[in-house]
């Protein structure tokens, strides 16, 4: 019917890694938005901490040791979040599911340190405005944990039941991205929260 | 035998503080611990002075006019301590905090309970059986206005009569002998706040008396009442216009600050003076070779220093006031504006004590703000104010001036909370007597290790009720959690000697011996004897409730050496017990509770008397 | 369900109408070419007929109310959307009403002071959280992918949910204020009286999680924007080819990301204030009120913006349509939007004047709101060179859009004003700052808005609004709103502070209340104008056709109401006004799937032909996760243990929610790269499959 | 179908409930008549009598269903020196009034009488010095300190120094009547 | 009636908000006039008809030379934008600057706390003696310059004396300054401008500004204790006063009524107005207020107080004794 030639779209690929599929753009989303509420959570620790001559105020330093072991575990699952972001993008399917496994334990890992972590802060939330925001930033980030652990459980369940699909592994790719945001939130987090009373 | 010990001493003591000793100018390593001679400090010349002769009786709370505690008898001394054995005890059978010195008089003990202010005359001579009962009863309405327990902090005998105060603000003389009332007379209106805690001192034939509620928006005075009769000889105010705290010609206060015309209207917003406290709920002493009576007022009203700007003249003051007329002759403000409740109440140690090469006539006091205080008892010059506790809230005295150098950022205002002021609102040193040994040198001071949060609020005054305008919450000082300190103070050097850390506030007076031993109780119920001069706890003893109470040493009958303390804890540290207080609130009881919450943990209440002595 | 039934049938007739006209021109068509060409075409014909009842059936919503409760697609969603929204918009515009009635005159007893409280701020909240916004999203939702050529939003079950978490959300707000729970302490709830202290009862925290609610559906659907902009676009849409309209809901989605988490934490602040005790806003622990200020105005002022922007796509729709030639300046338009989002998060300090900040920070304060007035100039002056350069046809959409010059602008100048600290001490507070946001929210959105829904009521119900009612609306209203609210320009200035329930009769403020008073009747009857125009037009309104305002964007490319799949084919596009310049040969998309929903996914820059996606069904997910959403959000107002007890259900829907449906894994194609790369497990993975 | 309107009446019974509960709970009444006061002058302080035992006189304090009295239960607590002897419930010069122990009843009309009449230990009177409104909602605070008033209606955390746990999240313990005898004040007479 | 209003300035910080905005009134006029008048022109301006089609075909393609020139008309447009604006910023900045310029030794400092819902307010003075607390009325000398130190108990409130001021917020936790200077004796009206709940509607007072030794003679007037009653039923009044809710809130200094609740009433007959600016200070009005106050101003804090017929006469009697 047509003098010029219709754009036939039939064999182009239905899903791809990196930019190009709808889900990094939801998964970057996600990180945009939560990544603006964690500024505006060290813009409110600091407002506060501003006006304070003694940081933290009338507690003890936060005790470092099991921040820090958290962090080294959060860390180190950057590793297996690799291959498991290789393999998803190679789709290999042992590989994804043994990372996956592996992501899972490392996010057990982290949450379960993470309430050993709030049974060793120098306050209560209720206590003054350093306890609420200590609490309500590590609260936040561990929120961020648990629905990435949650993610991950479904999305190897998915890997094992099946069925087995393309997106699927781009769905595994991102997941890996969100957790390295998970990673990096922690990072600043566990400066401010522990070492920041300590140098300023 | 002493030669050993002196080496002993060196070692022990010497080497430890000789780093940081300035008072060993003669080079002497062993000097540093110990005054150059005991002579050297000598008491004032009184009719209860250790310079006449140790009688073995205890008439007065602080054993004498210059309130140094110090009993002559040496019987049981450092050495054999260890050995002391209860001799006997009586229960009171009043569950409030017995904060009382029993009295010794001839073979007769009195003791006066807290609230219902019971008097007990005890037989020495069998020993614990009660002669006669004394019991005035007081008004029950007075607990709702007593701020801080139900406490008496003793008797005075004088004329063969016992005069002490009961919590509804009446003074009582009772007959010694016969334990009949021989006067009684109102002091105070329970229904404005005032209620009548201290232990009275009976100076040339008066009985000086004062009131207690500064955090009731009273107007804090001592009144003299005839010794024979109970009428009032002169009244003086803390507060208020000159004529009213009589203030006349003869009133030279040393310092600029603290001179001028009704200052004690002019330092406050209109009329607040009226409700502004300054009590007088502590302790006095008297010289008589100056014929003056000195005491310190209580706290202005309310806490919240935002309701009262100014100075708020003449509380927080040390007071020399002639004896027969009451005159003012000087006033020195220690803490004009008071932002803690840092009362001045406390004890004065009158003692001669060599100051700049020149032996001076000087008052000792361990302030509530820290520092102790010696001042020129004659002009009311602050020689030296040195502190002996942990402080966060103040940067020293500026003894030129006068001034008390506050930490701007410690200052508490309205709607904020103020963290970490070192000490907190009992101070550094309550009301718990120190004592003083002429053979030592050492003042021995029982006081606290607390710090607190302070956030002032809106203050309504309604006659009657609390006027405070304060929340705090309390908690242990820097160290290991430990509230309580006991420390012999060497007022020469102007440093501590040695202390004895205490897990909960040292509320205890403290009583010294010329048997060179310390006596003093805890609020976890322990009774302690401690060598005078090493500061080494010779003796302890589990009594039934934690101690608030004040030793006495005398000598029985028999004629043994006796030491008597009551237990029973309470006080405004000890409310959590006597009151049965709830620990999750941690600003109960004006913010004590904070600190104390493990005290239900270590001791329960109950009034007790206990006698020891060696077997 | 009557609105759907009206939809159902007036799609249809549509459909049939077209099949007619097709068929007619067909005939006539083959009457003069040989037969075999005819059959040729005829063939053509009956294929594309195919081709639709495929795609109607694959695109369509399921059967039912099930399937009414299902659907996902952006028409029926967005539609819900504008209705929700416009509902509103009704009730917050009769608590408005009823506010006039009270301070109509001085000392009135009409309302007390505790229900007035409520009132005011019900009416501020639902105007700011309720309608403006949401309306703003769903007229995005339901226009955008159809002006890119797309046939369907991104994200379709998240849209779904996300108007789900917002209907119950405000129906939540509603419930609570009708049980006179309502929140009390104006739509931006200073600490402390809406602190746990002075906010007593549970009134502040309704407000509160309404705000988390409107949060989550504000989010997601810029999510959903950001994503269909750039990934959904036609073939050949490239950047600078995008309608401004779409530039505007672009800049909004992106003000709403960085806006709306400001405000997710403060009010999640408020809530454990006032819930667990923290003390954020507690100035003795170390909380400071003006921390929520800062807080809230982070969000608060780009919120303006976020309602504006849009407005002002509407405005150069509207405009360069009806002044029948492209839009001026689209360049300049552009930037000033983008610079306008930008600018827009550097001056909230402006309503926090009085607060005693710094006076140096106010400077740069003042200097940033003065600024943005450029680039509302630019657009101001590119939209007069439009019409200058235009011969502008005085329809009803476009009356609007010239309302809203008169009244922006008078806006913008009180604005401008403001930006200046000493006049802000003066005016802040007033009713001349109640006159001016209402001049520029008003004047800005709601008229732009009110335009847009003349402009596109054709398009949405295929049906056309009398002109006349239409025009009669607009001078109403205009009136109305210009009686109501210049009189409140005067009252500030002369001293009457907002938000007093009453005022005292000697303080001569009572004549101008009056008149303000007697103008939001005024305004009232044009809405109600708007709303008799609607219901009549939905009923016996001409048919509109395609294009009844010869529009040059894509939305008009398909039929009124447009089908399920908007476009049978997916357009290309070769310029910004493409429907006025392409040829009539101009190239469509085939290739695409109609068994599933299977849509086309371009390049982000040059919108070449990337990817084929498969959207999801049509879901009852997206309403069961909205639901289990609500149940966490609502019990979090009385209980903390609500949020990990009710993260449980929120956690089962969602999971339901992203479960595949069985399918093979034969119709997949991964990108060339892949292929290359790992072509054998891939085959391999096809193989275990099948 | 049956379902259906099964599903109907339950939820217009909630919704009834719901109303009926929630308009009460937030309503600001500002001229409101309070519970009647004339029984209460005679309340009961034991529940032991001679003779067979009658049940035990229960009454209600509207303004503890109501959050708005409650707040301003405490905001007259706090203004008219309760906090200065109680503090926030843990008491000082007067009793604990955030543990289990009720010296002179945990009842809202015995609360209500304490309050009015005054206690011979230190509790004072402050009849007509308090108004019976702002008794009843002082009362319905009280009881609040010890959990007794329901979570959504007790008032949460003061804009002042943290203390105890906000009344919202005080867990509630049946009352001990210990009656008479202040726990803390056991003394020969 | 008291003025309250910005738009007649009595002091010079007032004078200057308006005399800006005056000038930004009249420009920002003159520029939406002009805009206006280029909007109409745009509607009714006759065109050459687009390539002789129908009149709804589009312009596709507009003339090039045409653009040209419309787009130098906006450059031109946006530049003088950009200068008013500018100009706008720098006026802007020095009255900022002029506004916050009072500050000279010789000053009068004034303590303001606000409260639900009325003022609290007090002369500061380095002699505490001399310092004088009232509500709701605030004396000051003609030209003379006033530091405000700005406090709240409870929530925000704003303090804003439009003839004098713009308004300057307290804040809990915060004590904000502001200085007033009046030129012209008067009195004006006050009112908080922050919504701080039920009550903010009637939350006013009045800033009496007189010559110094007028102000003077308030003032010391102010710092006595309240006056003894003279007549029995004063007498009786106090008594009243003394042993109903009434001593529960508030302050009559010289007397045991010292809580700081409610307004202090020493000196209440001497002011002009009750309850915070709502009711002119009469008899009717303080018997009204006194009984029920809950209907002239619901939500606030004083309790209905249902008081015999005598006593209320006789409480009257005494109020308004305290001058």
């Amino acid at each position: 019917m047509s003098a010029r030639p219709n754009i036939d779209v039939s064999n182009l690929p239905t899903f791809a890694f990196g930019h190009r599929p709808l889900t990094w753009w939801c998964t970057w989303s996600l990180i945009l938005m939560e990544g603006g509420m964690f500024v505006v959570l060290f813009a409110t620790y600091f407002f506060l901490r501003t006006p304070v001559p003694d940081w933290p105020p009338g507690v003890n330093y936060p005790r470092l040791f099991w921040g820090t072991v958290n962090l080294v575990v959060i860390l180190l699952s950057c590793v297996p979040n690799h291959w498991a972001k290789k393999a998803a993008e190679g789709l290999d399917l042992r590989g994804v599911r043994l990372w996956l496994l592996v992501m899972i334990g490392f996010a057990l890992a982290a949450t379960v340190i993470r309430f050993v972590e709030f049974g060793y802060l120098n306050c209560r939330w209720d206590q003054n405005a350093y306890g609420s925001v200590v609490w309500v930033s590590m609260g936040a980030h561990l929120l961020h944990l648990v629905t990435d652990l949650l993610d991950t459980i479904v999305l190897l369940a998915l890997f094992v039941i099946g069925p087995i699909e393309g997106k699927r592994f781009v769905d595994a790719s991102e997941n890996a991205l969100y957790w390295y945001f998970v990673v990096a939130l922690w990072v600043p987090l566990y400066v401010v929260i522990y070492w920041v009373p300590r140098w300023m | 035998m002493r030669m050993s010990w002196r080496v002993l001493l060196c070692f022990c003591v010497g080497f430890a503080f000789a780093a940081c000793s300035n008072a060993n100018k003669d080079g002497g390593p062993a000097a540093a611990p110990q005054p150059k001679s005991p002579q050297a400090t000598r008491l004032p010349t009184g009719a209860q002075s250790a310079g006449e002769q140790e009688d073995g009786q205890w008439l007065m709370p602080a054993k004498n006019y210059a309130s140094t505690r110090f009993s002559g008898l040496n019987e049981i001394n450092a050495e054999n301590a260890k050995a002391l054995k209860v001799a006997w005890t009586f229960s009171t059978g009043v569950n409030r905090g017995h904060e009382a010195a029993p009295l010794v008089v001839g073979d007769t003990m009195y003791v006066v309970t807290p609230y219902p202010n019971i008097l007990y005359a005890l037989d020495l001579k069998n020993p614990g059986s009660v002669k006669w009962k004394y019991e005035p009863d007081p008004a029950a309405a007075a607990q709702g206005v007593a701020c801080c327990d139900l406490v008496n902090r003793g008797a005075a005998f004088a004329d063969g009569k016992i005069f002490y105060n009961t919590l509804d603000a009446h003074t009582v003389a009772v007959d010694a002998a016969t334990g009949k009332e021989v006067w009684k007379t109102q002091v105070g209106d329970i229904n404005k706040g005032e209620t009548v805690t201290m232990a009275p001192i009976v100076v040339k034939g008066k009985v000086l008396v004062g009131n207690s509620g500064g955090e009731f928006g009273v107007r804090g005075w001592i009144q003299a009442l005839g010794a024979a009769d109970g009428k009032v000889v002169w009244k003086a105010y803390n507060a208020g216009p000159d004529s009213d705290v009589l203030i006349g010609p003869d009133f030279k206060p040393f310092y600029a600050k603290d001179q001028g015309k009704d200052l004690g209207v002019s330092t406050w917003p209109p009329d607040a003076w009226k409700i502004g406290g300054g009590t007088v709920w502590g302790w006095i002493s008297y010289d008589p070779d100056l014929n003056l009576i000195y005491y310190g007022s209580g706290n202005p009203g309310p806490w919240n220093p935002d309701a009262r700007p100014g100075d708020n003249k003449w509380t927080c003051s040390v007071i020399a006031r002639d004896a027969d007329t009451g005159a003012a002759k000087w006033a020195y403000q220690v803490g004009p504006h008071d932002l803690y409740d840092w009362d001045g109440i406390n004890e004065s140690l009158l003692v001669e004590i060599p100051f700049n090469g020149q032996q001076r006539k000087v008052l000792v006091r361990p302030e509530r703000d820290g520092y102790v205080y010696v001042i020129d008892r004659a002009t009311g010059e602050v020689l030296s104010a040195e502190p002996f506790a942990h402080l966060t809230a103040t940067k020293g005295v500026d003894l030129k001036t006068g001034e008390l150098a506050h930490v701007e950022e410690k200052k508490p205002g309205t709607g904020k909370v103020v963290r970490d002021i070192c000490p907190a609102a009992p101070g550094a040193k309550d009301w718990e007597p120190s004592a003083f040994s002429p053979q030592t040198g050492l003042v021995y001071i029982p006081h606290q290790n607390l710090c607190m949060d302070f956030e002032g609020v809106e203050a309504n005054y309604i006659a009657g009720t609390p006027y405070v305008g304060a929340n705090v919450k309390m908690y242990a000082g820097p160290g290991d959690g430990h509230r309580g300190e006991f420390t012999a103070w060497d007022p020469v050097a102007q440093r501590a000697v040695w202390k004895i850390n205490e897990r909960f506030p040292v509320w205890s007076g403290a009583v010294v011996t010329a048997g060179d031993v310390v006596f003093y109780g805890t609020m976890d119920g322990y009774f302690k004897a401690v060598n005078a001069r090493t500061g080494e706890v010779v003796w302890q003893f589990k009594v039934g409730s934690g101690i608030i109470g004040q030793p006495v040493v005398y000598k029985g009958p028999d004629g043994k050496e006796y030491v008597a303390i009551l237990s029973g804890v309470g006080g405004w540290s000890g409310a959590i017990v006597a009151g049965g207080l709830d620990p999750r609130d941690p600003t109960a009881a004006l913010g004590y509770v904070g600190a104390m919450g493990d005290l239900p943990d270590y001791s329960t209440k109950g009034g007790m008397l206990y006698v020891f002595s060696l077997p | 369900m009557p609105g759907r039934k009206e939809d159902d049938r007036a799609e249809r007739a549509a459909s049939l109408e077209a099949a007619r006209t097709d068929i007619e021109a067909l005939r006539a068509y083959a009457a003069g070419v040989d037969a075999a060409r005819t059959d040729d075409l005829l063939a053509d014909d009956i294929a594309d007929e195919h081709e639709r009842r495929a795609l109607a059936k694959t695109w369509g919503d399921g059967p039912g109310f099930w399937g009414w409760l299902a659907s996902t697609n952006h028409k029926t969603v967005g539609r819900r959307f504008i209705y929700t929204a416009f509902g509103f918009f009704i009730l917050a515009g009769i608590l408005a009403v009823l506010m006039r009635v009270q301070l109509a005159r001085p000392e009135s007893r009409f309302l007390n002071p505790d229900l007035y409280n409520q009132i005011f701020t019900m009416h501020g909240t639902t105007m700011m959280f309720l309608f403006a916004v949401p309306v703003m999203e769903a007229v995005a939702v339901y226009v955008l992918p159809l002006m890119l050529g797309a046939r369907n939003i991104a994200f379709p079950r998240l849209n779904a949910f996300s108007y789900w978490v917002y209907l119950f959300g405000g129906v939540m707000l509603w419930v609570a204020f009708v049980l006179n729970v309502g929140p009390d302490a104006g739509w931006f709830s200073y600490v402390p009286l809406s602190g746990p202290e002075y906010g007593a009862g549970k009134r502040v925290d309704f407000w509160a999680q309404m705000i988390t609610f409107t949060e989550v559906s504000a989010l997601c659907v810029a999510t959903e924007i950001i994503t269909t902009f750039f990934k959904m676009r036609a073939p050949g849409m490239s950047l600078n080819r995008v309608p401004v309209y779409c530039w505007s809901v672009l800049v909004m989605a992106f003000m709403v990301f960085f806006a709306m988490p400001t405000i997710a934490w403060a009010s999640a602040c408020l809530m454990m204030d006032r819930l667990i005790g923290t003390h954020f806003f507690n100035p003795a622990e170390g909380g400071d009120p003006i921390l929520w200020q800062h807080l809230f105005w982070f969000f608060g002022h780009p919120e303006v913006y976020i309602i504006f922007i849009p407005g002002t796509g509407f405005v150069s729709t509207i405009l360069s349509t009806f002044s029948r030639r492209p839009i001026f300046g689209y360049t300049a338009l552009v930037l000033a939007l983008v610079s306008t989002g930008f600018i827009g998060f550097g001056l909230w300090v402006h309503h926090m004047f009085a607060t005693g900040l710094p006076r140096m920070g106010e400077s740069f304060f003042t200097g940033a709101t003065i600024m943005i007035a450029i680039p509302a100039g630019v657009q101001i002056f590119c939209w007069i060179a439009t019409l200058w350069g235009g011969r502008p046809v005085f329809k009803s959409p476009m009356m609007f859009v010239l309302g809203f010059f008169f009244i922006f602008v008078i806006g913008g100048m009180t604005g401008v004003m403001q930006g200046a600290v000493p006049v802000d001490l003066q005016v802040h507070d007033t009713y001349f700052v109640v006159a001016h946001f209402h001049y520029v929210l008003i004047g800005g959105a709601v008229f732009p808005l009110f335009g847009a829904f003349h402009y596109w009521f054709p398009k949405v119900t295929g049906r056309l609004l009398s002109e006349k009612l239409g025009h009669a609306t607009f001078w109403v209203m205009f009136v109305g709103f210009n009686l109501t609210f210049f009189p409140m320009h005067i009252l500030g200035l002369r001293g009457m502070p907002r938000r007093v329930y009453t005022y005292q009769p000697n303080l001569g403020w009572g004549d101008l209340n009056m008149l303000a008073s007697a103008g939001g009747v005024l305004l009232t009857l044009g809405v109600l104008l708007f709303i008799v125009n609607a219901l009549r037009s939905l009923r016996a309104g001409a048919l509109a056709g395609d294009n009844p305002w010869g529009a040059a964007t894509l939305e008009w490319a398909t039929s009124s109401p447009p089908p399920a799949y908007n476009f049978l084919r997916p357009p290309t596009v070769d310029s910004r006004d493409t429907l006025w310049t392409q040829p009539a040969d101009q190239p469509v998309v085939i290739g695409l799937r109609s068994d599933v929903r299977e849509v086309l996914v371009t390049r982000a820059l040059d919108a070449e032909p990337d990817l084929k996606t498969e959207f999801p069904d049509s879901s009852i997910w997206p309403l069961l996760a909205a639901l289990a959403t609500t149940a966490m959000f609502i019990g979090t107002i009385f209980t903390p243990w609500a949020l990990p007890v009710g993260m449980l259900p929120v956690f089962v829907t969602l999971t339901g929610w992203f479960w595949p449906k069985k399918k093979r894994l034969a119709e997949e194609r991964p990108p060339e790269e892949v292929k290359e790369k790992h072509g054998e497990r891939w085959l391999k993975l096809q193989e275990q499959e099948s | 179908m049956r379902l259906a309107r099964r599903l109907a009446i339950v939820f217009w019974a909630a919704a009834a409930a719901l109303t009926s509960a929630s308009c009460m709970r937030e309503e600001r009444g500002f001229r409101v008549s309070p519970p009647p006061s004339g029984r209460v002058q005679t309340v009961r302080l034991t529940d032991f009598q001679p003779g067979p035992a009658q049940p035990p006189e229960v009454t209600q304090n509207a303004y503890e269903e109501n959050a708005y009295a409650v707040s301003e239960g405490k905001r007259l607590y706090e203004q008219m020196n309760c906090v200065g002897c109680h503090f926030h419930g843990g008491g000082g010069i007067g009793p604990a009034l955030m543990d289990a122990h009720w010296i002179y009843g945990s009842d809202p009309s015995q609360i209500f009488s304490t309050i009015v009449q005054g206690r011979p230990n230190g509790m004072p009177s402050f009849r007509n010095k308090l108004n019976d409104d702002e008794v009843w909602k002082i009362a319905a605070y009280v009881r609040s300190l010890s959990g007794q008033v329901a979570k959504d209606v007790a008032p949460s955390r003061s804009d002042d120094m943290s203390g105890p746990p906000p009344e919202s999240a005080t867990e509630k313990k049946p009352p001990v009547k210990s009656g008479g005898i202040p726990k803390s004040a056991e003394m020969p007479k | 009636m008291p003025s309250q209003s910005a738009l007649s300035p009595a002091g010079p910080q007032a004078g200057r908000i308006i005399s800006l905005w005056w000038m930004m009134f009249y420009v920002t006029g003159a520029v939406f006039l002009i805009v206006m008048a280029f909007l109409m022109a745009a509607l009714v301006r006759r065109r050459r008809p687009y390539g002789g089609a129908a009149a709804d075909v589009p312009d596709v393609r507009p003339e090039p030379s045409g653009e040209r020139r419309m787009s130098h008309v906006v450059l031109t447009g946006v530049a003088l934008t950009v200068v008013i604006l500018f100009v706008f910023l720098v006026r802007s900045y020095v009255t900022g600057r002029a506004l916050d310029s009072l500050h000279e030794q010789d000053h009068l400092t004034v303590k303001v706390v606000g409260h639900q819902w009325w003022w609290e307010v007090s002369y500061d003075n380095a002699t505490a003696a001399y310092t004088v607390t009232t509500a709701n009325e605030i004396h000051i000398p003609v030209g003379r310059p006033v530091l405000f130190k700005l406090s709240s108990t409870d929530v925000i409130h704003s303090f804003w004396v439009p003839n004098l001021h713009g308004k300057t917020d307290l804040v809990p936790g915060h004590e904000n300054v502001t200085w007033l200077k009046a030129d012209r004796e008067g009195v004006y009206r006050g009112q908080c401008a922050e919504f701080c709940g039920h009550q903010h509607a009637h939350m006013a007072f009045t800033v009496v500004v007189e010559p110094y030794e007028k102000f003077k003679a308030w003032y010391d007037a102010q710092l006595a204790a309240a006056q003894e009653p003279s007549t029995e039923s004063q007498k009786q009044g106090r008594q009243v006063f003394l042993s109903s809710p009434c001593v529960m809130c508030h302050t009559v200094r010289g007397t045991d009524a010292g809580s700081r609740v409610g307004p202090d009433l020493t000196h209440v007959a001497s002011r002009g107005t009750l309850a915070a600016g709502t009711l002119e200070n009469t008899r009717g009005h303080l018997a009204g207020w006194v009984v029920d106050s809950q209907q002239i101003k619901p939500g606030n804090r004083m309790p209905p107080n249902n008081l015999e017929p005598a006593d209320l006469q006789a409480l009257l009697d005494y109020l308004q004794s305290l001058k």
